[in-house]
């Protein structure tokens, strides 16, 4: 665990990173983003806390449990949106045209509409979602082994 | 049922990937709940193989595009090539996912039981989902990036599954050695496409293989490919990680490996044989196949003969069975550009080694599964403490004796059925490639004659006296193999007709598959 | 139901050798049959007779793996030997062997390719 | 004379390549083994990436973009992928080898070895 300061410093930067990992994950469609991208930001901020405070205490706070949950929730989402379109193709977009995300972005340069894309901000949420479980469990476990520990079971 | 097989090349590797996400949700409700997900989206998935492999036969090569606006758009107006992710479905990818099919059903059945005293069973099943998705997709994709794609996906999963017990030492060190092997060979798979890309600006085989010219560069990007896939296969001199990856796994995971093993082989041959077939200096690549093949027999089955401990002695004749495949394939890829020697013996010899892909899919799992039932009832895998075992495992030892006389190529069982093929076929092309294989066959028998004799054969040893034959889903994965070497021996042209002749025909028909994809502009 | 495998230079029948079977079994269970009838379980009869000797126990009649084939290994020592030598257990040298399979194939490839 | 820097990126993918396979054939600790996979890691991604681009292009994004040629984006997409398998072959490599190091207490490829011929 570190000084007081770097606690406290992280705990207010920790907003920071998270929002600007929401903003990488939302504008996947339109900027060179998405679920991965944007997933990986907010891990780096998970890293931070766990520079800050120690895995140990980051452990009660990010249970096993719930982040094994979050991430088959994720890939499930991704794999149903998948699904949706199989009328007519596996990974069909069906929701280009309709009011969700249905707008059809011109060719050519533009000024970029974030009301695009169909189901893929969507996949790019659900991808979000697996990836900030999936990897806070991998920098939680590869932290708790290295401290001695085991990943609760 | 016509739209469900419409849809199946893509619902055989999905339905893994849902299930393999659902299992860790219900895996927290209930145990019995899992398994039975396991069993039935395998169950599920075998059917749809099947299905499929019944409508190619009929109606040939079967496309699937995926998110077009109909699945077998695979060049959407306006392009010139095409574009998007692809399945490509032939007599080939169908042969080995009804292998894959029963076998990583026959493991998550055996599995059942066999990991039962663990802890992370539902990781288990979690990553053998995983990798049962990854095979298919080997199988499956029209494109190379995707083969890339699933086989890093088989392999990551294939490594965590080896090292699943972690109490024991040498099962880290097998999945470290399987996903360092692993990762090089798939990087340089990565380069080679790379190579590719840079020249034709594009990653669907079928196109590729339309337009490729055999330039330095291809020559580089084959013999990465060749070799990286060799590697992945375990051919002698790659062959060194092998028997450490697969002897310290759990039993139903060596059993799949083996496929894994087969499906790069696949991989190899869709190389060899559909993307550069047309322009492939054939005699050549086919005799680099077929020494590495003999070189891969005999040092195989010569190292297997001095090993104790049972796991790695069968790791060794897996090793050296594949040698078989090699030289059986590599004959049929040598004569490739001679379409009278191809009549005359190149296809034989190729329907034979696909043939002993088939039988060797059957019996080295089954052989597999009965080193793990030794180890379940024993503790060990050193064949110097065993004994007299055949008192206590009266299934076990009938199962292992099926797989000994199969393996060894003894007449009724279904590898000699294969056997033969080769020999007689390989022979018209050079006398000394049958000669090896029969020597082979029979240290083949030797060895294992040997390590039944000092596992089952003999007094019953005191220490294991007491003790009860292996739980029943143990037995049951084991009679599911047993079952299918039965079929193919009672009906080897029956097998040979529907299954192997389609598969070796699919690929020696370049144009076939490539029509199937660029032949499709409205 | 089509039982024969054959093509040019093969041909198999399983058929055939599943009847041949099942007649050496019949034959078999016929001389099983015409042996004697007095044996019983559990009585001297069924214990070990060896000269005289006394019957060591069970762990030290049992042939283990590593004293079978003792000659074969004697013979082909040398080729043990030498077979054993690259099996090192060391990932570096899988590697190793790995970079010059590449480099012998790309040899191979590039000077077929000169000789076209 | 002009074309020449642009193959510098090449050279380099070729170079972290083979350094990696120096230090994969050549160091027997399993850390820097799993530093040399890295490093080749990235020299093919590196690899990929010159492939796609253009002299002068711009980075393919319709957003807002200036007139003139785009870089191709298919082989960005690829080193994407590729990127992401890698983080979890490091992990697991990284997980296996703690692992390991705690049953042998060495990081050493031929004394924590207990597998062989």
């Amino acid at each position: 665990m570190l000084s007081k300061i770097v606690r406290t410093v992280a705990n207010q930067l920790i907003l920071f990173i998270l929002i600007f990992g929401l903003y990488v994950i939302a504008h996947g469609q339109i900027t060179p983003g998405g679920g991965f991208q944007g997933g990986a930001v907010i891990v780096s901020g998970v890293v931070m806390l766990l520079v800050a405070f120690s895995s140990k205490e980051l452990k009660k706070s990010l249970r096993e449990r719930v982040l094994s949950i979050m991430e088959s929730t994720g890939a499930l989402i991704f794999i149903i949106l998948a699904f949706v379109g199989i009328g007519t193709a596996f990974f069909y977009n069906l929701l280009v045209g309709t009011p969700i995300f249905g707008h059809i972005p011109p060719i050519g340069p533009n000024p970029g509409d974030i009301w695009t894309g169909g189901v893929v901000p969507l996949m790019n949420l659900a991808v979000g979602i697996k990836v900030v479980a999936g990897l806070s469990a991998v920098v939680l476990a590869l932290a708790l082994f290295s401290s001695g520990e085991e990943v609760e079971e | 049922m016509a739209s469900l097989i419409a849809q199946s090349p893509i619902l055989i590797i999905a339905i893994p990937l849902a299930a393999a996400f659902l299992i860790p949700l219900i895996g927290m409700v209930s145990q019995k709940a899992r398994n039975a997900l396991v069993v039935v989206s395998l169950v599920f998935v075998a059917f749809l193989v099947f299905a499929l492999a019944r409508d190619i036969s009929i109606n040939g090569i079967h496309i699937y595009t995926l998110g077009a606006t109909s699945p077998d758009l695979t060049i959407p107006t306006g392009f010139m090539v095409p574009v998007r992710i692809i399945l490509e479905v032939d007599g080939m990818s169908v042969f080995f996912s009804i292998i894959w099919s029963i076998v990583s059903l026959a493991a998550a059945i055996y599995s059942l039981s066999h990991i039962a005293s663990e802890t992370g069973q539902t990781r288990f099943y979690t990553l053998l989902m995983l990798m049962v998705m990854g095979g298919f997709g080997l199988m499956y994709t029209g494109d190379l990036f995707n083969l890339f794609v699933f086989l890093e996906i088989a392999s990551i999963s294939g490594a965590a599954l080896i090292a699943y017990r972690t109490k024991f030492a040498d099962t880290q060190e097998g999945g470290f050695k399987y996903i360092v092997v692993s990762a090089i060979a798939s990087l340089m798979v990565l380069f080679a496409i790379g190579l590719l890309y840079a020249q034709y600006n594009s990653l669907n085989i079928a196109y590729l293989a339309q337009v490729i010219q055999y330039t330095t560069l291809d020559k580089i990007a084959l013999a990465l490919f060749l070799i990286a896939f060799a590697m992945k296969t375990g051919m002698v001199p790659l062959h060194l990680w092998f028997p450490d990856a697969y002897s310290v796994a759990p039993a139903s995971i060596t059993g799949m490996l083996v496929i894994t093993s087969h499906a790069c082989m696949y991989a190899a041959f869709r190389i060899c044989f559909t993307l550069y077939g047309g322009v492939i200096n054939a005699p050549v690549v086919g005799w680099i196949i077929i020494a590495f093949g003999l070189l891969t027999m005999f040092v195989g089955v010569t190292m297997a003969v001095y090993q104790k401990d049972v796991m790695r002695f069968m790791s060794y004749h897996a090793i050296s069975q594949l040698g078989y495949m090699w030289i059986g394939v590599g004959v049929g890829l040598a004569v490739l550009g001679n379409p009278q020697l191809l009549a005359t013996f190149g296809r034989d010899a190729m329907s034979g080694g696909i043939f002993h892909i088939l039988n060797h899919a059957m019996y080295k799992p089954l052989l597999f599964f009965t080193g793990g039932a030794l180890f379940h009832y024993t503790g060990t895998r050193d064949l110097t403490k065993m004994g007299g075992l055949a008192h206590k495992m009266k299934w076990t030892t009938i199962l292992y004796m099926i797989g000994t006389l199969s393996i060894s190529g003894i007449p009724p069982l279904n590898g000699f059925s294969s056997k033969i093929l080769i020999y007689e076929s390989v022979y018209q092309f050079h006398p000394i490639l049958t000669i090896t294989g029969i020597i082979v066959s029979i240290l083949t028998l030797a060895s294992f004659t040997k390590a039944f004799h000092s596992a089952f054969m003999g007094a019953e040893l005191p220490e294991y006296k007491r003790g009860k034959e292996v739980p029943r889903s143990m037995i049951i994965g084991m009679l599911i193999l047993a079952a299918g070497i039965i079929f193919v021996t009672l009906f080897p042209s029956l097998v040979v007709d529907w299954a192997i002749h389609p598969a070796a025909d699919a690929l020696i028909d370049q144009s076939a598959y490539i029509n199937a994809v660029t032949g499709a502009i409205p | 139901m089509k039982f024969i495998l054959g093509s040019g230079y093969t041909f198999w029948n399983p058929l055939i050798w599943i009847i041949v079977f099942l007649v050496v079994m019949v034959m078999v269970y016929f001389f099983r049959r015409r042996g004697q009838k007095g044996y019983k379980k559990g009585t001297d009869q069924a214990r070990i007779f060896l000269c005289g000797e006394e019957v060591p126990e069970a762990e030290q009649r049992h042939i283990r793996v590593g004293n079978i084939y003792w000659g074969f290994f004697e013979t082909l020592k040398e080729y043990y030997n030498f077979i054993l030598k690259p099996h090192t257990g060391i990932i570096n040298d899988y590697i190793l062997w790995f970079v010059v399979a590449i480099a012998i194939t790309v040899i191979i490839l590039l000077i077929a390719g000169l000789a076209k | 004379m002009e074309h020449i820097p642009l193959n510098f990126p090449f050279l380099a993918a070729a170079l972290l390549v083979g350094i990696s396979f120096y230090i994969i054939i050549f160091k027997k600790n399993l850390i820097k083994l799993i530093m040399g996979i890295a490093m080749m890691a990235s020299g093919v991604n590196l690899f990929l990436v010159a492939l796609g681009y253009r002299a002068g292009g711009n980075a393919p994004i319709y957003t807002d973009v200036p007139e003139g040629p785009m870089v191709l984006p298919v082989p960005q997409a690829l080193t994407l992928t590729s990127i992401v398998i890698n983080v979890a072959v490091l992990a697991l490599m990284l997980t296996i080898v703690i692992r390991i190091y705690r049953h042998t207490g060495s990081l050493d490829s031929e004394k924590s070895r207990k597998l062989k011929g």
